[in-house]
């Protein structure tokens, strides 16, 4: 039943998103603003003051508090949407923990941002990786027509009865956030009918069966409630694949928790999140043209990981580069310890990179080197030789 | 009586927080939660911060709550009020509601979760507006882990974190004045009251602060008979001190329009009031009659300030208490001196602690 | 795949040229981005944006470091050697100004528009690319400019600058 | 622990259905007194049913109805709030 396609827009990502959740119409909003996310929430809030989208909007006073209001709002009965970046992320993460747990369906604009210090406000993913176990799924959009795609997703996944948690579609701070690109959307009607009617199943405002939500546990539950919620978004991969395969219906647009690209004969891959997957696409595609059998993964849905997928699809490779977008001070990068892990016992060979912390660009010919495995563990960092225990010179 | 008789009413075997609690025997803010809960005339959603009343009345998987309820985290009490009333205005407007009928959206904090951590969130939500009741159950410590101080901490009180000693008379910072500061947020409403005697008092302002066409605050001394060092059998008469020693002044703010709602007859000493308590019983150690002097002072300097902004005189009376709709006269004549008769019952029941 | 860079003091209106130009160029059928460079400078500080097409879908997000064609909005921010960095052999650096710079096209903008120097640039860099077509150009800025902007202005900026190119009328 | 219920027979969220939950009985925290009335005193003023913090105090209406020994805790207020004094704290067990 895949309809005519629109014709393409100009669009950043975030405006993108700030579309798609005009076109969801969510019933409560609570915004902070935040560099790179604030396009999303000053687009929605542009569309209420129009007219064309009919939530409630509060301007809350911090990223806790509209956490914290979403939870309440989400758990209340209410379709519930925010966006944040960076600092806001790190400062609710309190609450992405609580939202996770109580269960709350929340979708989440992430522009990924560095966390401080020093201060930058530019793309890095250690705001998600701050949150990674917080139980909050966490879908990553290679450009703005993902954005805005799993933006639509994201309300269905979230709601699922089998799934309920918060659903954070990030994007690239800048990269995508700001950057415009043609972008094709559904129309209003169509996201409305995708999406559906909210439903949860113990909403408080239901009077006629008074509930208490957020109690105490001890020793005794705790233990419990916790292997519940993991058990929760351990399913909502499958859950994932199948609202995806009806997404793909709609649009013809297909979307998986990882997307394979020239892995079938790969000899060499590479791992990675976000816009990053795009230019080494690029450079796959360059590096074939010379004869080299090279491919990607790219990973869709970071929480819930698809461990199972990425053995699969790379245990046959002979070596496997991860890229981290993020670095863990002390310890190995998470998304390559998540790989090695994936990957244990398996033959490839594994590298971990980190790059672009704080925006650092990264270009094709860094890409190029990491496949021929010349570029140093930090990529693109000045003065390094390429050993992970060289000081960083003066 | 005819109050408590609807009050018991509305409770109909049904009260809003049940028995089967872990509170301690005696603790103070059943009966606050109660009262306030049971003068609302319509269906209440309740909202919880961490502390005290959270943990004991949710140990998983029980409930001490009748009424819906949900609990986030410490500091975001009014936050999560705010998406609860938003749901709330959201829904209603589109027809989404479970039923039809009208809520009241009642938030609950100690002082930790309103005087220090839940501030900033407090702030927020009285600012935007939001259509909600927030109670602060005062019980002037950090009582849940331990009695700690906190911003309402009073001057001179001993806690866990301000321990008396040999170089220590308790805590020497004044606590924050957190009424006016709700007040400074020109919202509706915003009430100073009490649990104990003055129950027809603060269930007076509850029925008020749930018809507030915006966002209440009410402000509600709470007694710990653990944290403040006390028979838990003497909490009426001294939380009852506090008001009659004017350290807890009974007042509203009512569309901006300050009013006493009680005025002691006769004034008690500071002292008589602090001796009830174990929390400062250092203070009357000798070389502390400085400081129960300053507390005097103090206490002094705030009611003459109160008073001049209820435009009142020293011996004037207060104005008599408009049971139903929201009063906007300026002052009504005086009357007699205390204002409550069922309080005044009450009060005689409960004698002062040597 | 073109690569264009525009230089210009933030406020001046080189993001809205660079998506003008990616906009027309996408109605025509290119893949295409458009980004700016953000730091924490405000109105009136030095700043970059950037516009990319290509036949093919585009899908690398990394920023440009070799554009093939550098437009400057304001003469002012010409001598710096950041604004011939990188700039590919056979590329072109386009210049508002009402007098000549050495290696550099000098578009008197200022003359034709001083109000829209933006659109008068954009027009000449559109002349000097050959694409996208000075309607699509117009029609790209009306749909995206139309409520802030009279069309005839709009109009009378793009073609003034298409025009000057076109007929070689550089600054002199 | 063989009571309790398992991870997969837990509501999402840990959410407490009010008509589902259990009402633990705090009587055993009594420590040797219990609260016994004088019904022919009792004025039905209701001052023990409000400051109750166990909320063990029985209506009829508006009428006094009794303690919930189940839930009364002994902490002695009801007995120090009654103004007629037909509350007072007696030997638990008798």
């Amino acid at each position: 039943m895949a309809t005519e396609l629109a014709p393409a827009q100009l669009l950043t990502g975030g405006e993108a998103v700030a579309e798609a959740m005009c076109q969801i119409d969510p019933d409560v909003v609570p915004i902070y603003p935040i560099t790179p996310q604030t396009p999303i929430i000053q687009g929605f809030a542009k569309a209420v003051a129009d007219g064309r989208a009919h939530g409630e909007l509060i301007d809350v006073e911090s990223e806790h508090s509209a956490m914290s209001a979403s939870i309440a709002s989400a758990l209340a009965g209410a379709r519930t949407m925010t966006a944040t970046s960076s600092q806001g992320l790190a400062l609710m993460a309190e609450v992405v923990y609580i939202a996770a747990s109580m269960r709350a369906p929340v979708v989440m604009a992430l522009g990924n941002r560095a966390l401080s210090g020093p201060i930058n406000i530019h793309c890095d993913h250690s705001d998600s990786m701050l949150i990674r176990d917080s139980g909050a799924i966490q879908l990553f959009a290679e450009n703005a027509q993902e954005a805005y795609d799993l933006t639509v997703i994201a309300p269905r996944l979230a709601e699922h009865p089998d799934v309920l948690l918060p659903v954070l579609v990030c994007q690239d701070g800048f990269t995508i956030t700001h950057s415009a690109e043609p972008v094709t959307l559904l129309d209003d009607a169509e996201v409305r009918e995708f999406v559906g009617e909210y439903r949860i199943p113990y909403p408080l405002l239901d009077l006629s069966r008074a509930t208490t939500q957020g109690p105490f546990a001890m020793p005794d539950y705790y233990y419990e409630l916790r292997r519940q919620q993991a058990a929760a978004i351990e399913g909502a991969l499958g859950v994932f694949e199948e609202i995806a395969a009806e997404f793909a219906e709609v649009t013809g647009r297909r979307y998986g928790s990882v997307e394979p690209y020239h892995l079938d004969d790969a000899e060499r891959a590479l791992v990675c999140l976000g816009s990053t997957a795009g230019t080494a696409k690029d450079v796959v595609d360059e590096l074939r043209a010379e004869g080299e059998h090279v491919g990607l993964l790219k990973i869709t849905s970071f929480r819930p990981l698809p461990a199972e997928k990425i053995h699969d699809l790379l245990r046959t490779t002979d070596a496997v580069a991860v890229l981290d977008r993020a670095d863990s001070p002390g310890g190995e990068p998470p998304l390559y310890a998540e790989v090695a892990v994936a990957l244990s016992g398996e033959a490839p060979e594994l590298r971990t990179y980190v790059y672009g912390l704080g925006g650092r660009d990264l270009h094709p010919e860094d890409l190029r080197q990491v496949f021929a495995g010349t570029a140093p563990h930090y990529v693109g960092l000045r003065n390094d030789v390429g050993l992970r225990s060289e000081p960083c010179p003066a | 009586m005819s109050r408590l008789k609807t009050l018991a009413r509305r409770d109909a075997g049904m009260p809003p927080l049940r028995g089967g609690h872990s509170l301690c025997q005696g603790c103070g803010i059943p009966m606050v939660v109660r009262t306030v809960l049971n003068s609302i005339e319509t269906p209440v959603v309740v909202i919880s911060a961490t502390g005290c009343l959270e943990v004991a009345t949710t140990r998983y998987p029980t409930t001490a709550w009748n009424v819906p309820w949900l609990h986030v985290a410490f500091e975001n009490a009014a936050a999560a009020a705010s998406g609860v009333e938003s749901a709330y205005r959201a829904l209603r407007r589109r027809g989404g509601l479970p039923q039809e009928d009208e809520l009241t959206i009642v938030a609950f904090a100690g002082d930790g979760g309103t005087y220090d951590i839940g501030l900033q969130a407090l702030s927020g939500a009285l600012e935007r507006g939001h259509r909600f009741v927030f109670v602060c159950y005062d019980n002037q410590a950090y009582m849940n882990t331990g009695i700690q101080r906190s911003g309402a901490t009073p001057f001179g009180a001993a806690t866990t974190t301000t321990p008396a000693g040999a170089a220590s008379l308790g805590k020497l910072q004044q606590r924050k004045d957190m009424t006016a500061i709700a007040a400074a947020h020109h919202v509706p409403y915003v009430a100073q009251a009490a649990a104990g005697p003055h129950w027809q008092d603060l269930s007076m302002k509850a029925a008020r602060a749930a018809k507030a066409d915006g966002p209440a605050f009410l402000n509600v001394l709470a007694d710990c008979p653990l944290g403040w060092g006390h028979e838990a059998r003497l909490s009426p008469s001294i939380v009852n001190g506090a008001v009659e020693s004017r350290v807890w002044p009974l007042y509203e703010v009512d569309e901006g329009r300050y009013r006493l709602t009680y005025r002691p007859t006769q004034t008690m000493p500071v002292a008589d009031w602090l001796r009830t308590q174990k929390r400062f019983e250092h203070l009357f150690r000798p070389e502390a009659a400085e400081l129960l002097e300053e507390i005097q002072h103090h206490v002094d300097k705030d009611w003459t300030a109160l008073l001049a902004r209820c435009a009142m005189e020293e011996g004037d009376a207060p104005p008599a208490v408009d049971q139903g709709v929201r009063r906007r006269s300026v002052n009504a004549p005086a009357s007699s001196a205390a204002p409550v008769s069922a309080s005044t019952t009450a009060t005689s029941t409960a004698t002062l602690a040597p | 795949m073109k690569e264009i860079r525009w230089h210009a003091r933030a406020g001046q209106g080189a993001k809205t040229a660079s998506q003008l130009l990616a906009l027309a160029l996408l109605r025509e059928g290119k893949s295409v981005q458009a980004f700016p460079e953000y730091g924490p400078e405000r109105r009136g500080s030095p700043m970059r944006a950037y516009t990319r097409y290509d036949e093919a879908p585009i899908r690398r997000h990394d920023s440009i470091e070799e554009p093939d064609a550098v437009v400057v909005l304001e003469s002012s921010l010409a001598h710096g050697p950041d604004v011939r960095a990188g700039l590919r052999p056979g590329g072109f650096l386009l210049v508002s100004s009402e007098q000549p710079l050495p290696g550099a096209l000098c578009v008197p903008a200022v003359r034709i528009a001083p109000d829209s120097v933006n659109l008068v640039m954009l027009g000449a860099l559109a002349a000097k690319l050959g694409e996208p077509q000075l309607d699509g150009l117009l029609a790209a800025a009306v749909e995206l400019l139309g409520r802030k902007a009279d069309a005839d202005a709009i109009r009378a900026a793009l073609a003034g600058g298409y025009a000057a190119v076109k007929e070689e009328r550089w600054a002199a | 622990m063989g009571s309790l219920t398992g991870w997969r027979g837990l509501a999402p969220g840990g959410v407490v259905v009010r008509d589902e939950a259990e009402q633990p009985h705090t009587g055993g925290w009594r420590t040797g007194l219990r609260p016994a009335v004088d019904l022919e005193l009792c004025v039905d003023c209701l001052l023990c049913w409000l400051y109750c913090p166990d909320s063990a105090v029985r209506l009829d209406g508006t009428a006094f109805a009794g303690f919930d020994l189940d839930y009364c805790k002994g902490c002695e207020l009801c007995a120090a709030v009654c103004p007629t004094s037909a509350i007072e704290m007696v030997p638990d067990g008798d």
